[in-house]
């Protein structure tokens, strides 16, 4: 038996698609952990990323705090969690969020910072307050520089969400660990197309949404 | 036995054993990445159509969760460190391939056309010029690769011990010392940290004709 | 593809398998113990012992056995018999004795039993039993009306065992609202038993948390858990006669309540596995 | 009116960029900045929309300090116009230029229509409209920035070497339309260049700094050709400063001759009478030059177009300047140039020497002003 | 010699860049290719080291076929020199300028002290050589890149846009490096532009390309000034263009009158025996001219020099053009040139009537080679 005909089997059997431990409930699931763990960490990243890079300042720090966040194991992160937290799905987000900010922080700042300064020159030069130069002048070329940081932090989430299930949650993550203490390798293959075949929806949208909010200005000439 | 450093006997290991475990679960997988990322690359700029699906298929495996792989390969690797440091030369490929890509793509046109006038061959082209320029951010992509594969070896835990200085958080768990898991995460954050600033230093060897900091922009 | 095969897996990392004896262990905290007991006592021998710890679960590490990367196993005889004959229902440990001999791979062989017993078992939190009124006379089979109310939680491969939710289907008729995966009877399963996320629990009967935390452990009339006897399971050649002695030596000491005993010291006086190992075997002369 | 007052600019690494500079500005008019690269021509026009605040001086406009209103009310009230257009890449050109009046609070519709308008007024198609700046030439992007810096119809317009990144071609149609602009708007221009002949072209007055931030001369650009301050100021006109300067001298005084001009079916009495000139210039019959020749070479009715002699550039009396006549003088081989209406028919020729005495009739002119304005 | 033959360069896409040029490229003389953006310069320059292969037609070095020798050894007998000099950032100065020596096989020795002769040879100060690019100013690295391409000393250099990046005053001081570095080694340089200007001053002979890749003119620059081949190069040629062209003519053989030279402390006799001169230009007692005036206005002994009429800017006979000349003369008031000596002194002066003679006569010995060379 090889990947595919493991994967084949996890998806034609039809216990797989229902209840509890059904596909349909264990993607809604997951998309629930990804979903909150990312809103959390732009909700983090994101102004905070806008106005150091808008004023060009503090670059040195938030590469330090990204480099840290980045090297702290989401896993061992979890684990400790778990032992000083218990259980539930406080000691999953902070994990996923202490992954997912430093990317969206450090694009974000990169994707301000590398606007090219002339129309921010002429943006104050015709008396736009600071606000509206980072609103109107810079976050709308900056946008699929910051989307690309979103996207990676989203793909690096949906991959690590699965580790909730190590803690008893669920998610797609439960077909893996299932799998391995089951020794069941179409819930392991079934589990990671499903991971993947997340990623690869998480792309699309960010794919679409970037059609639909950059401007076709920004577009063609970045 | 309760010092920060004394370790359940299960783990068979010192904590010194453990962290040298850890860096070569880790550094290994990179090492092989870089090694199999730089003719990889050199492809995706030889041939440009090949440089999008490679993309494509690394961004799909770096989503798919490193345990997922773990327990497909123990089939054929079984509970072993190659299980857990394959997954991980994956994941750097998807960071190193696209670094030296751009890297090498980042050589000004300019710089190129002088040495093809100069008559370098593209070989010499190759590694006299484009790799040496690219150094910068192929350093940086290693910075990425390095750091989360330094993370993620302590996943391997999951697959019988195999996680280095993740395993104490298996102890920390079931023996309920919650300052093994702290111990684990902070020393497996500083590995990541220190191996961060070590290629920075690396980085700034190889390149004194970098600009400043400061002098750009 | 699926456990080894029959080729020598040199990958497994196993390398000390010519010279020296490997001793491993499932992932849970007994099993760590119960591997540094039988350890300890070949070294007292004088036999080279290597360890390889926390493998995982039996799916696994039976694998690991049978090719050779791991020489010797603590197992309990009934689980074994469970996960190598899906259906077998013994009556009693010598019928679990022969059929799980019966089933064991040629290559490997079961030492002799010890009269420690950890078995899993269906165990409700004080709430729930006070709810139901279920005692410690209780039966697993007065879940059967209110289990649908019920969420159980387990080890992950619980789910899929015959000693786990198919054989409470099948032999009791208990069908639970939801199965929710946690660890091998440890610390994430204590607790989402004792935090009520999960009514009902897979706890090793040796846990000194159940009576520390009052939950009720239902009785087994059917013998669903069956006989789980601590059992070294040996793959063949890989130790001397000596060696097989000494385990056997080391089994005939072991009873449950010894084995109660050196949990609590594990769990609830947060020893090192080794140490408590190490004591008991000198305490019994065989260290 | 705009004026600096001994207004210098130390920056905090200690850089003096401008040093105890005052200048008047005058309205209307447009007053042009040059200077080689670093002498702080940008800092001395950031300094007046205030984006860089001088260090000491102060900067008065209409009598008032600057200061004493709101920063972007000030910056409102200036069109600014930087190298590279400086144009927002997610807009399109007309929500580009429709920016500062949004900014003021027009709605969308009054300010797409006003941008619509100052499109026409600063010659861009209105297909160009909906685009997208990387879809504009360079020159295009320029012309757009223009507009957008006069959309709120402000009185000054600073403008940083707007030209200075599209090629001469592109840049002398820039200059043209600046002109004309100016001329149709007057508005208060201040424009930063390191290109002498551009400040030289456009300035009504032109300052020329130094490195360090001083100020070299402040005159009208004809009187820096005639008369430099010091040599730092001589050597950055650079060579050929005479025959620039005669670009400020129109060529309309000059004394036409009309006798040397002859039709090609001029007959053989009519080339006679007229050959006391020491060349004839033969004209096609729709009156445009074809060529000169000697008047005894000439055979009525037998003119030998081959043989003529190249008549150079013809020069417009009425437009052109002194410098073009020489131009057209010195190209032909004869020394003698040719004047042509807007049709490009011939209405006379002007011999180099003429041309000469003109220019030394000018000078005098110039220096009598002078000498009239300092009172002797 | 180089000889470009019908070529045509037809890229992948379909564009046509370059569309049967012929062209003949004279050894040991600048030949510049000039022409607007996209005309095919770029593509021309290439094929000749072969970084672009013609699609049809061959081109001829020293009359072999570039082709029959290895790519790499062709390429390293040509010196390439582009815009941004292409430096190598990643190593030093002299390890730029040493890198073809080293890819020729030369010891690294031998190849730093070939570098370390080039960086003076092209004016760069030795402390440098240890530098980053990063570390020099635009005009400095385009020098590196001249003593880049020079280092093996290939007998052919191919220069494209090399200036173009740099500030003005910088770039003529490159040009003016360059034309010295030609004149020592004497080499064959295929130089392109889109700067006529840098043109007319570079080129022994100069290619103009129009869009399309088709060839216009090829002529030397002062034939192009005074002929140009149809309105397209005269378009590009722009104003001006006839006393541009005086460029090309020594002001050497020029007339120059001493009479109306008088030194400062002349006496009345003197003066009075010079007053045949409508003006009379004082010298100091060091020979250099101080001023014009009129001989009626010159007190012996008493010059008030406050009122002596500006003498405009002198010229020097031996080097200078009648360019020069002329623009003295139309820079004073007075209409007369003063023509100078190498320190200065005033050596004599000619009114702007004799310049004007001068470049009749100029242009009747040019026209008079071309008829003999047509064999009229
Ligand atoms: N923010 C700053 N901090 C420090 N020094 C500065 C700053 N801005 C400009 N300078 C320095 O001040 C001097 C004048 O700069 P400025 O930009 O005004 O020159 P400029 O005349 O516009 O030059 P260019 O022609 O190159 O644009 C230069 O030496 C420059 O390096
Ligand atoms: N690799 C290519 N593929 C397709 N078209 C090309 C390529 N290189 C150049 N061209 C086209 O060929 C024409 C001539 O290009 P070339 O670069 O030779 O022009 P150029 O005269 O050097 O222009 P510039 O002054 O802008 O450098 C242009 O239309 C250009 O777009
Ligand atoms: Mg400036
Ligand atoms: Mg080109």
């Amino acid at each position: 038996m090889n990947v595919l005909d493991f994967a084949r089997a996890f998806f034609t059997d039809s216990a797989h698609w229902h209840g509890y431990d059904g596909i349909p409930t264990r993607f809604a699931e997951h998309v629930g952990y990804s979903l909150e763990a990312l809103v959390i960490a732009a909700v983090i990243g994101l102004p905070v990323g806008l106005v150091t890079g808008h004023y060009g300042r503090g670059g040195n720090t938030l590469a330090l705090i990204a480099t840290a966040g980045r090297a702290l194991p989401s896993f061992g992160l979890l684990v400790l969690m778990v032992i000083w937290l218990g259980l539930g799905t406080l000691p999953v987000m902070i994990p996923l969020v202490v992954l997912a900010v430093p990317p969206i922080l450090v694009t974000t700042y990169e994707a301000v910072r590398s606007v090219d300064p002339s129309p921010v020159d002429a943006a104050r030069g015709m008396g736009m307050p600071e606000a509206r130069v980072l609103f109107q002048v810079e976050l709308p070329v900056a946008l699929p520089l910051i989307y690309s940081g979103l996207r990676t932090a989203a793909i690096q989430i949906v991959s690590t969400a699965t580790i909730a299930a190590y803690v008893g949650l669920g998610g797609i993550g439960r077909y893996i660990i299932d799998g391995l203490y089951q020794k069941d390798y179409e819930k392991v293959v079934g589990g990671a197309t499903l991971v993947a075949g997340l990623a690869l929806v998480t792309l699309a949208v960010f794919w679409a949404v970037s059609r639909l909010t950059v401007s076709p200005g920004v577009r063609r000439s970045g | 036995m309760n010092g920060f450093f004394d370790l359940p006997s299960d783990l068979q290991h010192s904590y010194l054993g453990l962290v040298g475990l850890h860096l070569r679960e880790a550094l290994l997988p990179v090492l092989a990445g870089l090694i199999v990322s730089l003719p990889v690359a050199q492809l995706c700029v030889r041939f440009r159509w090949i440089y999008p699906p490679v993309l494509g298929i690394t961004t799909v495996l770096y989503a798919i969760p490193s345990l997922a792989f773990f327990v497909v390969l123990i089939d054929y690797f079984g509970q072993s460190e190659t299980t857990v440091m394959v997954p991980l030369a994956l994941y750097s490929l998807v960071v190193l391939v696209p670094a030296i890509v751009d890297g090498v793509r980042s050589v000004p046109p300019e710089t190129l056309a002088a040495a093809q006038a100069m008559g370098f061959g593209p070989v010499r082209r190759y590694l006299q010029v484009q790799l040496p320029i690219a150094v910068p951010a192929i350093i940086a992509g290693l910075r990425v690769a390095t750091v989360s594969s330094i993370s993620l070896v302590s996943v391997g835990m999951l697959i019988g011990n195999q996680g280095a200085l993740g395993n104490m958080l298996y102890d920390a768990q079931t023996y309920e010392r919650s300052a093994l898991a702290v111990n684990s995460v902070l020393t497996i954050g500083a590995l990541g940290v220190l191996a961060d600033g070590a290629l920075v230093l690396v980085r700034v060897l190889l390149t004194p004709w970098m600009p400043k900091k400061g002098a750009g922009r | 593809s699926s456990d080894g095969g029959t080729n020598d897996n040199p990958l497994t990392g196993g390398k000390a398998s010519g010279d020296s004896v490997v001793v491993g262990s499932n992932n849970f905290p007994e099993s760590n113990l119960l591997a540094d007991i039988y350890g300890e006592a070949l070294k007292a021998k004088g036999i080279k012992v290597t360890y390889k710890q926390n493998i995982g679960s039996r799916e696994t590490t039976y694998g690991l056995i049978k090719n050779g990367s791991v020489s010797v196993m603590p197992e309990y005889n009934g689980a074994l018999l469970a996960h190598l004959d899906q259906k077998a229902a013994p009556k009693t440990l010598e019928e679990t004795t022969k059929a799980v001999n019966a089933e064991l791979d040629s290559r490997l062989m079961l030492l002799d039993p010890s009269s420690a017993q950890a078995k899993d078992s269906v165990t409700v939190n004080a709430e729930t039993a006070k709810k139901y009124h279920l005692t410690e006379k209780s039966s697993i089979a007065d879940l059967k009306d209110v289990a649908k109310d019920l969420v159980i939680g387990a080890s992950p491969e619980f789910q899929t065992r015959r000693q786990g939710l198919v054989g409470l289907k099948s032999v009791y008729g208990v069908e639970f609202k939801s199965f929710k995966a946690l660890d091998v009877g440890g610390p994430l399963t204590r607790a989402a038993l004792k935090n009520d996320d999960v009514q009902v629990a897979d706890i090793f009967t040796t846990d000194p948390k159940i009576s520390e935390e009052k939950f009720v452990v239902l009785q087994d009339p059917q013998n669903l858990f069956g006989f789980q006897n601590v059992q070294p399971l040996v793959h063949k050649g890989t130790l001397s006669q000596e060696g097989v002695a000494a385990l056997n030596a080391v089994s005939a000491k072991l009873d449950t309540e010894t084995l109660l005993k050196l949990d609590t010291q594990l769990q609830a006086e947060k020893k090192d596995p080794m140490d408590v190992a190490k004591a008991w075997l000198k305490s019994v002369g065989l260290g | 009116m705009i004026r600096i007052e001994s207004v210098t600019k130390r920056y905090p690494d200690g850089t003096v960029a401008v040093d105890r500079l005052s200048l008047e500005i005058p309205d209307r008019a447009i007053t042009v900045l040059v200077g080689p690269s670093g002498c702080g021509k940008t800092t001395t026009l950031r300094m007046i929309n205030r984006m860089v605040e001088p260090s000491e001086g102060s900067i008065l406009l209409d009598g008032q300090d600057i200061r004493q209103q709101p920063v972007n009310t000030l910056r409102r009230s200036m069109g600014y116009v930087i190298q590279n257009a400086g144009l927002f890449q997610h807009r399109t050109i007309l929500d580009n230029i429709a920016t500062v009046p949004r900014l003021l609070g027009w709605n969308k519709q009054k300010a797409r229509a006003r941008a619509a308008e100052l499109m026409e007024r600063v010659g861009l198609d209105s297909a160009l409209a909906k685009r997208y700046p990387y879809q504009l030439s360079g020159g295009q992007q320029q012309r757009v920035g223009v507009a957008r810096a006069l959309a709120a119809d402000p009185p000054v317009l600073l403008m940083d070497e707007p030209f200075s990144a599209v090629d001469p071609v592109v840049r002398k149609g820039l200059q043209d339309e600046l002109l004309r602009i100016q001329e149709e708007l007057g508005k208060t221009i201040v424009f930063v260049t390191h290109d002498i002949d551009e400040a030289i072209k456009l300035g009504t007055k032109v300052a020329v700094l130094r490195t360090g931030g001083r100020l070299a001369q402040f005159a009208p650009p004809a009187e820096l050709l005639s008369a430099p301050a010091d040599s730092f100021v001589e050597d950055f006109l650079g060579a050929d400063r005479g025959i620039r300067r005669l670009s400020f001298f129109p060529a309309d005084g000059l004394a036409l001759e009309t006798a040397p001009v002859v039709p090609v079916d001029a007959d053989a009495g009519e080339i006679a009478s007229r050959a006391t000139a020491p060349y004839l210039l033969v004209t096609g019959s729709d009156g445009r030059p074809l060529g000169w020749s000697e008047p005894d070479k000439l055979t009525a009715g037998a003119v030998d177009r081959e043989q003529l002699l190249d008549y150079g550039r013809p020069f417009l009396p009425a437009t052109d300047s002194l410098r073009t006549a020489l131009d057209g003088a010195v190209l032909s081989p004869t020394g003698w140039a040719v004047a042509v209406d807007g049709e490009g028919r011939a209405v006379g020729v002007v011999s180099q020497q003429v041309i000469g005495e003109a220019i030394r009739d000018a000078h005098s002119r110039v220096a009598e002003r002078a000498d009239a304005k300092a009172g002797r």
